[in-house]
């Protein structure tokens, strides 16, 4: 199977059968069964249809052809049992695909760094780290550009050298992300049929309450909703398999819009649509930034591929944005280029004496030399920032965090579907994907963006009582992770942990609405001991909470899948701290956002599953959801226990995938630029005994001690919530409010907008309006006169004499038109022979001499 | 100047001009025919003539028969008169539906009687 | 219908030029007449004799056919639609098996007083009997009667098809003229259907007709039916589904535009008298009779042509005796005349067809006749003229049976312009030849 | 005396025919009667464009320009007929116009004719040379885009299709259909507006 060829086609059909799904059920949903029964099986039907191609994709195509590397981390090789397990994998691999061994040859990286490179483009095998530990980490010994394969279906526009494209940059992260949002969302697809029946009939909602008192009652809308899913679909895949940052940006707002849609699902609810159009509002803002960071990019780089658009033989005709800021000949490092310099220079002139001055000093080998290449930097710096404010509305950053906790009033599958494997997985993956252009000083504000997010969000978690809210808070905070982790340089562990926290962040809102399902109520203050009621849900939601908080055996490579990730960003904020202890805020905030999350992870299970039922009623009424709901259940406990181990017999393990598309020139340790301090460690330094160990523990201990907490408190009963709350008043009321961010927001943005508005529409009214009424006197004045003077008598007089002669001169040219067809065609034969006649005779007098040599030939 | 007696004419090859002149005769009397006939299908067939006399130019410019040279119209003539076939075939249906119409409008077919256009 | 081969160096040469030019000259009767001496004197000295003569032989052949056909045809109608009406009379008397009737008819008509309406429009009304019978004729020159290298036809014409359905459709000219110059409202009410009919039902006739000249790439009828080579099941009829329903619409659509029962509107006695030709009595009515029979007998023919495999019988047997030109001129004689055979059996066959549907459904009011032309023979014709396109791209060179039909001429066919010889042999050239063996589906 | 070379002595024929009926429409003065010399000028037009080598388009001219069209015309003599012959009488000044104008329309017309030295009859022998080619598929493969009559064409877009009348041929479909339906339209019987409403059996 060539990658090249079948990689694209299989993933484009994995990314249009929802499509297609889409088109269908907007035409014929309505007709499909009874209120569109059988579109939700449509839409099933299309995502599995799409889950089963990309997981063709992943085992049939990719792993076959580009074998995982032989030892995934560096740091373990102090473990021992992968190294063999590594090896052994290679070997199985390379037989089955003798073949391919020759074209993916491995190319040590000493020769990488010193010979011209027989690198054909996106072919480039991963490198061999044996050859690279060799190599030390010194600043040559960096890795070569990941396997990739890009390439395009559909040029939309082009203007000059610039076009925009439709196309595809295929790397192991792309494939990974098909195979996780495939299969959460044929697991959600599959919950929201059993979720979503109550629409098959004609819906009363108990929400919304009509004028005349009566409860709203509207036909069931089934069809629509699973419309809008595979649109989401859609749209994800499309952000995921884009080859370039115009095609990302498009199906960006299309996520928004089905976002915007399926929150506002129910309409008919005031919370409802307000949720909606603040998503949809607060996304647009950090768009905005993204818009000036694409400008910023296209503008000086006159790209939007992400990968290198090569010709029929594999020659590059034209380099895309990563290659073009890591060249070869600077060792693969990020460096703005010369049109990025240039530019730089032409906009402000300031920085470009910095450039002449350090070009002179950056000789002498002074590591605290005073900033040098400045210019482009800035620019670099604007662009990586700009789109990063993209990632901040869509994944739910700080400031811009405000519309994911209001996202719940959609249906739960759709927060399930939101909140794990779609949406704000998007702005990670972006970031992710965009990695190689972030400058270190654009990774620091990632990281302390994350930072805030994470301590934010976990805080405002634990007084919620929403069993929603609480989980939606929770994702905010684990979204702070991953960005914190790809700011800190963790990009493998920022990803990682994007697809661990997919799957049980996923399982865990699934299981809260199979609770909703079945107590319907969202508040946890009156639920409890439902376990025995639905075990299924209790127990899969356990496994998930575990995930959560990063449950295993420290220092081993047992646990949970949270375990791994989890502990790998820790370990690189421990890594960042040791280089940078400027900035130590960022290596303690995820041990404290561990501690909280388990604190309220599992003050959320018990007060839903443990201890005694607080609403009787409720209780008794509780069932179990139906199996098309706890199958997927139990399918994503599953992912969520199993997604981080590796395959037993061979080292198929996420992050060994992930490692393959590991942006070109992060490995090194890097430094800043306009911030000389400021160092971004090579990630697999994190893997360093000294660095693990003190990580492993703090991690764990802070984790036990958030779980020991909520025992105390939620199962033994030892402390009394109510008491706590009392005593710490002022903060609950803080953290209940959410940190008062909504308020803040209305004071400081929209009411001084609302006074602005006021104030000009004072100033329209009163001074613009009244010049105009002032000026339309005068005009009306003036008109009166110029009328009777000038208009009577001049203007009047020429249209008059006009309009007299043209009648005249009709009155006689009328007598011939005689409206005879006869005598038009005599006119037509006469004119045609004095033309001859003309013609000769001015040929022959010589008046146009050329006219009788044309007619010869 | 060609010779144009009799004799001649039957042992040499005739040529372009030769057409020409069969097609300015039925031009020109296909005009006549329309300058004349007080008949609206009559002045139809003069355009009918008139059609038929440019599709027998097209097809002299275009013949290999006539004109070997480089800057015969060649195929593209042929070309030429087929549309010419089709498009007056399209005329004479229109042709025929105005002059029932104006039929039905004035009981008569006697376009002198059409001149409601008088100035 | 000429041409035997002559002599072996005309064909020695003809040999030679297989593959640089591909329809071969074939031998005129008026080559015969040229190279014709009796010991060493030319019995033919000048080429214009020669040719003149030639045209004669084939008028008087094509003339010849087309009346005693007529009288066959005539005499045919009579017994069948006795048979089938039990009629007594056709039956039982003239002469044995009552062939002396037509004969008789025949002079009876000759005999008759020729009469002309007052008030009719002599000219026309004298021309128009002509005016029928010449189309019903002319389109017999292109009709080729055997194929082969050495086909017998009239003209031997590059677009045979189109040139015979041209000419036929004149004949509804002579019909108009006379049922105009009849002075009589019966005989205009006839023309006017007859226009109106035929004119209508050349458009699905046109597109049935495309079917075959698509399947074969030529418009040229020896070509098309010598494309039908070999078993039936190599006949066009059969090629594919598409075709088979084509052919039915075609046979339909020609029985109307040769207004016979049931599509006989334009001369319907029940209504109009007799229709066009009320006013015409003895040698005049005779040629619009012999002109109907006779355009009855071209488009059977033409329908065995097309579709019927024209001159191969349903096996090979030519082929099977040997009785081609490559064994000698007499063989190919003799095959040629088996051919001929096969042409007119078909035809004669298709004209029975005619007659026994004529005897058998009652004639159609005029806006069925339309509806069954504008609602039915003209969609399905156009469906089946796509289906067959289709078939003949997706499953090239298969016909209805499944199986491969075999290539059928027996000499390279090709329309000459491609093989010019003064045109070098480049690139360009074989580039622009692709699409004309897509489009030609050899 | 020179052997008579055939093919003038056809186009003499022909182009003799065809004159003679075009005067023969020209001068008739019954409808029907010059319906049927437009008939024969233009089939005899025909027979000129077989013996300028157009086969097809002879036969595409016997089959719409004789066929179609004419049978068309002759419809709407039929329709329109109020007497029995239709004739209207032409003013004897509008004939001696008409007849000076055209004089010198055809004056014109034949002079310029042969003063174009390139329109000038070739050789004999030059003529006798001229190889017959077959057009019907160098003017179906022209309309489809192919220019296969042209191979030393240099460029290649322009001999695959680009010079070709395909575009102009399905101009000239769509044309064709729209005339047909505006005729048809145009055509279609009128109703009288100012006939009592005429009850349906079925209503009552």
């Amino acid at each position: 199977m060539d990658p090249a060829s079948n990689l694209p086609m299989l993933l484009m059909g994995a990314w249009l059968v929802p499509l297609v799904s889409f088109v269908l059920i907007l035409f014929f949903g309505k007709h499909m069964g009874s209120h569109g029964k059988y579109a939700g099986h449509l839409a099933t039907l299309a995502i599995v249809t799409s889950a089963v191609l990309s997981f063709t994709a992943m085992f049939g195509v990719w792993l076959p052809s580009h074998p995982l590397p032989g030892a995934a981390h560096h740091g373990e090789e102090h473990d021992g049992e992968h190294a063999e397990e590594g090896g052994n994998l290679h070997v199985s691999l390379g037989t089955s695909t003798a073949g391919l061994e020759t074209q993916f040859t491995v190319h040590p990286v000493a020769f990488l760094a010193d010979d011209s490179h027989a690198q054909d483009d996106s072919h480039e095998a991963p490198n061999d780290h044996a050859a690279g530990e060799a190599h030390g980490h010194d600043a040559h010994a960096n890795n070569g550009a990941p396997i990739s394969h890009s390439g395009e279906w559909y040029t939309i526009c082009k203007f000059g050298s610039l076009k925009l494209t439709i196309g595809y940059y295929i790397d192991s992260l792309t494939v990974t992300m098909f195979c996780m949002v495939s299969l959460i969302a044929s697991c959600v697809h599959f919950y929201a049929i059993g979720y979503m029946h109550d629409e098959l009939h004609d819906f009363t909602d108990p929400e919304v309450t009509m004028r005349d008192g009566k409860k709203l009652k509207r036909p069931g809308r089934f069809y629509r909703f699973f419309q809008y899913l595979s649109l989401f679909c859609f749209s994800m895949f499309g952000i995921v398999i884009a080859g370039n940052l115009a095609m990302v940006f498009i199906f960006w707002e299309l996520v928004g819009i089905c976002s915007y849609f399926l929150i506002g699902f129910y309409i008919e609810r005031k919370s409802a649509s307000t949720a909606a159009n603040k998503a949809f509002i607060v996304n647009r803002v950090g768009d905005f930034g993204m818009l000036i960071g694409m400008m910023a990019l296209w503008s000086s780089l006159g790209t939007f591929n992400f990968g290198d658009t090569t010709d029929a033989e594999g020659k590059i005709v034209e380099r895309g944005m990563f290659s073009q800021l890591h060249t070869e000949e600077n060792g693969y490092r990020l460096q703005p280029t010369e049109s990025m310099i240039a530019e730089e220079k032409r906009m402000c002139p300031a920085h470009s004496d910095s450039i002449i001055e350090s070009s002179a000093e950056s000789a002498s080998s002074d590591v605290h030399a005073p900033p040098k290449n400045t210019a482009g930097q800035w620019l670099l710096f604007i662009g990586g920032v700009g789109v990063f404010c993209g990632c901040v509305g869509k994944s739910a950053q700080f400031p811009l965090h405000v519309w994911l906790p209001d996202a719940m009033e959609g249906p739960t599958p759709v927060s399930a579907l939101v909140h794990s494997a779609t949406m704000v997985a998007a702005g990670v993956y972006l970031v992710g994907r965009f990695f190689p252009v972030f400058t270190p000083e654009a990774l620091l504000v990632i990281a302390y963006i994350g930072c805030i997010t994470l301590l934010i969000a976990a805080t405002i978690a634990i007084t919620a009582t929403d069993i929603k809210r609480v989980l939606a808070y929770s994702t905010v905070s684990q979204l702070g992770y991953m960005m914190l982790s790809l700011g800190l340089g963790g990009w493998v562990a920022g990803m990682f942990h994007l697809i661990t926290h997919a799957f049980f962040k996923g399982l865990l809102f699934m299981c809260s609405g199979s609770v909703i399902h079945g107590v319907h109520t969202n508040d946890m203050t009156e639920m409890g001991g439902l376990r025995k009621k639905m075990p299924i849900t209790a127990y899969t939601m356990l496994a998930g909470c575990l995930a959560i908080i990063g449950a295993g055996i420290p220092l081993s490579t047992i646990g949970f899948s949270g375990y791994y990730s989890k502990d790998a960003i820790i370990e690189q904020a421990f890594s960042f701290g040791s280089q940078n202890p400027g900035h130590v805020i960022l290596q303690w905030a995820p041990v404290v956002g561990a501690f909280i999350t388990a604190f309220y992870m599992f003050r959320l299970w018990y007060m839903t599953f443990a201890g005694e039922p607080r609403n009787q009623h409720r209780y008794d009424h509780a069932h179990e959801s139906p199996k098309v709901m706890t199958v997927p259940l139990v399918v994503l406990a599953v992912f969520a226990i199993g997604i981080g181990w590796t395959l037993p017999g061979t080292n198929l393990k996420v992050t060994n995938l992930l490692e393959q598309s590991r942006p070109i020139g992060t490995l090194a340790t890097s430094q800043g630029t306009l911030l000389p301090d400021l160092v971004i460690p090579d990630e697999h330094l994190s893997h360093e005994w000294e660095i693990k160990k003190p990580a492993g523990i703090a991690a764990f201990s802070t984790a036990a001690m958030g779980l020991l907490l909520a025992t105390i408190i939620y199962l033994w009963k030892k402390l009394n919530p109510d008491e706590l709350k009392q005593s710490f008043k002022p903060v609950h009321g803080f953290l209940w409010n959410k940190w008062w961010f909504d308020e803040i927001y209305g004071a400081l943005i929209i009411a001084p907008t609302m006074l602005l508005a006021r104030l000009v529409s004072r100033f329209d009214l009163g001074i613009i309006d009244a010049i105009l009424h002032g000026s339309a006197a005068v005009c009306k004045g003036l008109s009166k006169v110029v009328y009777a003077v000038f208009d009577r008598t001049v203007v009047d007089g020429m249209v008059d004499g006009i309009a007299g002669v043209t009648w005249d001169l009709g009155l006689g040219l009328r007598k011939i038109q005689t409206g005879s067809l006869r005598q038009y065609i005599m006119f037509i034969v006469i004119g045609t022979v004095v033309l001859f006649i003309a013609i000769s005779v001015v040929q022959n007098t010589g008046l146009v001499g050329s006219l009788g040599t044309d007619l010869t030939n | 100047m060609q010779n144009l007696i009799l004799a001649n004419l039957l042992t040499e090859p005739i040529g372009v001009a030769h057409y020409v002149v069969v097609s300015a005769f039925m031009f020109t009397c296909g005009v006549l025919c329309m300058a004349t006939k007080r008949n609206v299908l009559g002045v139809l067939m003069g355009v009918e003539l008139v059609l038929n006399a440019a599709s027998i130019n097209l097809i002299a410019f275009g013949s290999p028969f006539l004109r070997n040279d480089a800057n015969s119209l060649g195929l593209d003539g042929q070309l030429m008169t087929l549309f010419v076939i089709v498009l007056a075939a399209a005329e004479a249906a229109v042709a025929l539906a105005i002059a029932l119409n104006f039929y039905n409008n004035h009981d008569s077919i006697d376009v002198d009687r059409a001149d409601e256009l008088l100035g | 219908m000429s041409s035997c081969p002559v002599g072996a160096g005309s064909r020695d040469k003809r040999d030679d030029d297989i593959g640089s030019v591909g329809l071969k000259e074939e031998p005129q009767v008026a080559q015969f007449l040229l190279d014709f001496t009796i010991f060493g004197f030319d019995v033919c000295p000048w080429p214009w004799l020669a040719y003149t003569i030639a045209g004669f032989v084939h008028v008087v052949l094509i003339l010849n056919l087309v009346a005693v056909s007529a009288l066959v045809f005539i005499w045919l109608e009579r017994k069948i639609s006795g048979r089938i009406q039990d009629r007594l009379g056709p039956t039982r008397v003239g002469g044995k098996f009552g062939w002396l009737q037509t004969l008789a008819d025949g002079l009876k008509l000759l005999t008759k007083e020729d009469l002309r309406p007052e008030g009719s429009d002599g000219m026309l009304f004298r021309v128009a009997p002509y005016v029928s019978f010449c189309a019903s004729i002319a389109a017999f020159i292109a009709i080729p009667f055997a194929g082969g290298e050495y086909p017998w036809i009239a003209q031997h014409l590059n677009t045979g098809v189109f040139f015979v359905l041209a000419v036929m459709g004149l004949e509804v000219f002579g019909v108009i003229l006379a049922g105009y110059a009849s002075a009589s409202k019966w005989s205009l009410f006839g023309a006017m259907r007859e226009a109106a009919q035929v004119v209508t039902y050349e458009v699905p006739l046109g597109m049935c007709v495309v079917v075959p000249v698509l399947l074969s790439g030529s418009l040229d009828m020896v070509v098309i039916g010598d494309r039908q080579a070999g078993l039936f099941t190599n006949w066009l009829v059969f090629h594919d589904p598409f075709t088979f329903i084509t052919f039915w619409v075609y046979f339909t659509c020609a029985m109307a535009s040769v207004n016979r029962a049931p599509f006989d509107l334009a001369e319907a006695e029940s209504e109009l008298v007799a229709g066009f030709h009320t006013e015409y009595s003895g040698l005049r009515w005779s040629f619009f009779f012999m002109a109907e029979y006779g355009s009855m007998f071209a488009v059977s023919i033409l329908a065995s042509i097309l579709f019927l495999g024209g001159w191969h019988g349903p096996f090979p047997i030519t082929e099977w005796l040997g009785l081609t030109a490559e064994n000698g001129a007499v063989l190919g004689y003799l095959g040629q005349l088996l051919g001929l055979g096969n042409v007119l059996l078909k035809g004669t066959i298709g004209v029975c067809v005619m007659i026994w549907v004529r005897w058998t459904l009652p004639r159609l009011r005029i806006d069925q006749v339309m509806a069954v032309c504008l609602k039915y023979c003209t969609p399905i014709a156009a469906a089946m003229f796509l289906g067959a396109t289709f078939w003949h791209y997706s499953l090239p060179g298969k016909n209805f049976f499944g199986l491969l039909n075999k290539p059928a001429a027996t000499y390279e066919v090709s329309e000459g312009w491609q093989n010019q010889a003064s045109q070098p042999e480049t690139e360009e050239h074989l580039a622009i030849s692709t699409p004309l063996t897509k489009l030609g589906g050899q | 005396m020179q052997e008579i070379y055939w093919p003038s002595v056809f186009f003499l024929l022909f182009s003799g025919i065809s004159c003679a009926f075009a005067v023969g429409v020209l001068l008739s003065q019954n409808i029907v009667r010059m319906a049927f010399y437009l008939v024969l000028s233009l089939a005899a037009t025909s027979g000129l464009f077989f013996l300028a080598g157009a086969d097809f388009v002879g036969a595409m001219q016997l089959m719409i320009y004789v066929g179609g069209t004419l049978v068309l015309l002759i419809f709407g003599v039929m329709l329109t007929s109020q007497e029995r012959f239709i004739e209207m009488h032409t003013w004897a000044g509008d004939w001696v116009k008409a007849f000076l104008a055209g004089g010198a329309l055809l004056f014109i017309l034949v002079s310029a004719a042969f003063s174009v030295p390139a329109w000038q009859s070739m050789d004999r022998a030059e003529a006798e040379a001229v190889v017959a080619s077959k057009t019907v598929t160098p003017l179906g493969m022209g309309l489809l885009g192919v220019r296969v009559d042209k191979p030393e064409e240099p460029d290649a877009a322009r001999r695959d299709g680009m010079a070709g009348y395909l575009f102009q041929f399905e101009i000239v479909s769509v044309h064709l259909l729209v005339v047909l339906i505006g005729a048809a339209y145009l055509a279609r019987a009128k109703r009288k507006r100012d006939l009592p409403a005429v009850q349906s059996d079925g209503s009552q």
